[in-house]
């Protein structure tokens, strides 16, 4: 690998691109018009502008990014997480310009990438799914299956994402009006009407499993994320690793679960295989095929750089570690430091940052492309920071992070950090183990509070 | 923390405080002005694009006869990939027709030729044959006919 | 422990405040009139201005601080290095008027800041220390000395510090002389010109260790520090733990000095013992009692808050873990990016601070009081910010603190940062456990290249 | 990495830049003003120290008559510690000698007093008996007589 072009903006380009000098490996940004100045674009060793400001025409505009690769010489790609990193069709394009993915196999993207399928690989190799259908045929097959698991039920489209094609059904009534309606959406949103039904877990926890595996049989289970913490759109906000309350018998069962997942996959690289946690039980609900944001608080309490070991496993050698010399420390907490109102239903901020003051010290890591000047353009994803805490238990990294949230100082656009640090400073948060619904929950008692503070 | 947005009075500020400045920055050479007030700030930011191009924009306009400027059209690179010139060569200084080919940028195997927008002669000529181009470079400068 | 009055400034002040809020203490900052607008000031709970710039007259402004702390409420304080922080009566000040002192007891800093008692108590201990004499008395006395242990000896003042009343000599010939113009000028610099003979180490390492200990009986040895990297000015540069290339058995001899030394002095709070390590062999040099600069280091390989812990021991509780708690994890960096320009023998500079560009990602921790349009002034250290880089081993920690490096920007004034990357890439340094006489002649040889290139 | 300071014609740039930007600010209101060229940068910044004293000086400047002002001394604390009221105590708009004693800092039992500099009248209190003072803090304002 002599050149590795970063396929992606903000601070995940950034984070890739600290990945490859650490290994001493020299880097092609690629930019919109947008972020010419942008510090993804300083720091890499070459640039090319690859398009105007909307992703469609710049981020994933495969020609010119593939061109690009060929003219400076770069023989491999990071796609980095959004954009094109779960595009199985740009994987194979890379492979057939004889650029290194840095990634899983196209075949592995597009497996995962179709629910239906990826729930069928995971039946067979044992890993728990919520009791669901197939693709349904016809409302008495709907019916049989609600009857049976009993309500709510959910129906989801196989092709689905973004929640489009997706009901909550809670009684008999409901189900055929929801079924025509949620196919009807699934036809116009993807052109593929086939839904499938699934029993509804109410509130569950969101546990997910960082994994790892080489081309030469190495496999790294490198513990659970809980994120539960998402916003109503359930977009994750705050994510710790290890997950809070979780028996030793869950856990011991869920990697078990996770290697055999990979196994069954024949997965290569970084992956999460992402579950509901419902009490001591748990359903997998999909494995995502890219680094994900919030791969940092693995990293944190492993000591372990899950980036350079992607550039390791995509060129063909082992993993850096094994299992056994993998031992979880403490505990680490990420908050995603976001250009956007919380008051507001989260709606995304643009402007440009007149003062950043980050915070720092012991147990602190911080992964930005802000600088004092820069521009937040609306035309992207809202994230403007990651900041990451790391203690020696829950307590004290919850505490680094109230801290280090309380040193930070964003001018120009509001954020998401006063809001961030209500939920720390919160009991229920504190006690740990909430479920999805939580920060929802949060919201209508902080608008409750407020509303009573302003009578 | 976050700053608060307070509600100003904007439009007296700006008559008092910024017309004049906005005046004087724009009769200066500032590229960028920035102004701190304990109640409010703002920023003058003149649009340039620092690069290769324009310097030699501005040296070719430097270099020109001194008479009524002529429009001069930049052609840019729409996609990334290698510049090849087309034969026979366009030459600076050359009158060149409205859509002619100067040339063509090759991506992935595939030809994308550029063209000429308006008719003129050619100013400037920012590429060499077999040069990597990213998207929106000035390959040419055509000054149009009048 | 109500509330602690943190007397200092800069980036230890930040230190302490971020110590003291993750354990929930609120802050008094003190000022003088030319860190009005620094970081913190802002950062603490209160803050008092106790005086004009000159350091004397308010960070060293005994009643104007003691005052600050009564009528704020503070029942403790924290000295941070430098200023006040080894000064005994000041201790005694503070215990007087019913203050913590955060530190060990006037008594051991009295002891450990005279050179002669220090070395005393350590001998007793079984500490080795340099082959030296008592006060010599007479010429007769240090030739005798010079004679059995060899030449080159060292000449030192008992009272002595920064180099003053100190002399090599390398002959016989040169020992009167030198023996007369070193009690001269102790006797003018510090009333005192008593002296002392030493063997003289040629080229030793500086290698130190952390201690910790509490009212209880607890003693906690936290590894050592190499701190080799000097400027010619015996200002330490760049510091690492743990020390390269030292053997097992020197180690554990090393620490088990250390523990000794720790009973011998009753010390109590965080202290460190400074060696010169001379192949397999090392001697006493002194111990410093207080939190130092480089501190940040052996908590990163611990993953211990070693300020918190000063806290905790300064409550009268016992320290948070035991020895066999601490194993330390991977290898440690620290670079002291200061206001100085190595091209002109270190001179410090001062100015405004037109761009701040902090690094961040994995592996990485920063401490600063910088931000951008902050103020460097003239009249105090010209340490800007400390990086710190932590990784699986030493190469990795090198490889993070070069990338660091090269993605910090500070404009405004010249830094240290483009020096450091020079040795932090040169081939001696990378082969570790290099001697105090590196970067001399480090310096030595980059200037030759430099007169080479210019011809 | 760091910056390198080019030698420019700084002279040549002040008076062409500088100069009206610097009257225009000593006219504005504004307490910072920055400018940044590619090539140089300035600042202008307004001594004022923003703190309840320098605001109470100014509400009291404006209550004033509209006569010619007088200077106005102000004594500030030069020890950190507890303010104290001198009896007889001096009232807001009392002549006072040079050296009057209007108060004293408590810091450490020792009794740090307070004095006119030159006589006047006391135009502003900005301190209370017992409140908590700084080094340098504002204590009184004293119109000077002339």
């Amino acid at each position: 690998m002599k050149k590795v072009l970063i396929a992606n903006r903000g601070e995940i380009a950034l984070r890739v691109n600290r990945a490859c000098h650490d290994l001493g490996i020299p880097t092609v940004a690629v930019f919109s018009e947008a972020d010419r100045d942008s510090l993804h674009v300083k720091r890499a060793d070459e640039a090319f502008c690859v398009g105007p400001a909307p992703s469609a025409r710049s981020y994933l505009n495969i020609p010119n990014i593939i061109s690009a690769a060929l003219i400076s010489g770069a023989d491999a790609i990071h796609p980095g997480y959004g954009f094109l990193a779960e595009n199985a069709r740009f994987a194979e394009i890379c492979r057939d310009h004889g650029i290194t993915f840095i990634g899983p196999s196209p075949d592995a993207i597009r497996a995962m990438g179709d629910k239906a399928t990826a729930k069928r690989i995971m039946v067979e190799a044992g890993v728990p799914v919520t009791p669901g259908t197939d693709i349904v045929e016809n409302l008495e097959q709907a019916r049989a299956f609600a009857a049976e698991a009993g309500y709510p039920v959910l129906i989801k489209a196989t092709a689905g994402g973004g929640g489009k094609g997706m009901r909550a059904v809670h009684a008999p009534e409901e189900l055929e009006q929801a079924l025509n309606s949620a196919s009807n959406e699934a036809q116009a949103a993807f052109g593929d009407g086939r839904v499938y039904l699934e029993k509804l877990i109410s509130n569950p926890r969101h546990i997910e499993v960082q994994v790892l595996a080489d081309t030469h049989g190495g496999i790294l289970i490198l513990g659970e994320r809980d994120c539960s913490i998402q916003k109503p759109s359930h977009q994750k906000l705050i994510e710790e690793a290890p997950g809070p309350r979780l028996s030793a018998a869950f856990r011991s069962s869920l990697y078990g679960v996770a290697r055999e997942a990979v196994k069954a996959v024949g997965y290569v690289n970084a992956g999460t295989l992402e579950f509901l946690g419902d009490g001591e039980r748990f359903y997998f609900m999909e494995m995502n095929t890219r680094i994900q944001v919030e791969h940092p608080v693995t990293e944190e309490i492993f000591s372990i750089d899950l980036v350079t070991e992607q550039l390791r496993v995509a060129r063909g050698e082992a993993l850096s570690r094994t299992q056994d010399d993998l031992h979880a420390q403490g505990h680490a907490i990420e908050v995603r430091v976001n250009a956007e109102d919380p008051a507001s239903n989260f709606a995304p901020a643009a402007g440009t940052l007149e003062t950043v003051q980050l915070p720092g010290g012991p147990g602190i890591r911080v992964d930005t492309h802000l600088y004092e000047g820069s521009v937040v353009p609306p035309y992207y994803d809202s994230m403007l920071a990651k900041i990451v805490a790391h203690g020696a238990d829950r307590q004290e990294a919850i505490s680094r992070m109230v801290r280090a949230l309380r040193e930070t100082v964003i001018e120009g656009v509001r954020t998401t950090v006063p809001f961030c640090i209500d939920v720390l400073t919160d009991p229920e948060y504190l006690a740990g183990g909430v479920d999805i619904g939580y920060l929802p929950r949060f919201l209508v008692r902080d608008a409750r509070v407020e509303a009573a503070a302003a009578r | 923390m976050q700053s608060e947005n307070d509600e100003i009075d904007v439009q007296g500020e700006i008559e008092r405080l910024v017309r004049p400045l906005l005046q004087a920055f724009d009769d200066s050479d500032l590229t960028r002005l920035s102004v701190d007030e304990e109640e409010f700030g703002l920023e003058f930011v003149r649009r340039l694009r620092p690069s290769r191009a324009t310097e030699h924009v501005a040296a070719a306009a430097e270099q020109a006869p001194a008479l009524a400027p002529r429009p001069v059209d930049v052609v840019a690179a729409d996609v990334v990939g290698v510049f090849r010139v087309s034969r026979p060569q366009a030459a600076l200084g050359q009158p060149v027709a409205a859509a002619r080919e100067l040339g063509y940028v090759e991506a992935l195997g595939i030809r994308n030729p550029v063209r000429v927008g308006r008719a003129g002669t050619i100013a400037e000529v920012f590429v060499g044959d077999g040069d990597p181009v990213e998207y929106g470079q000035p390959l040419f400068g055509i000054e149009v006919d009048v």
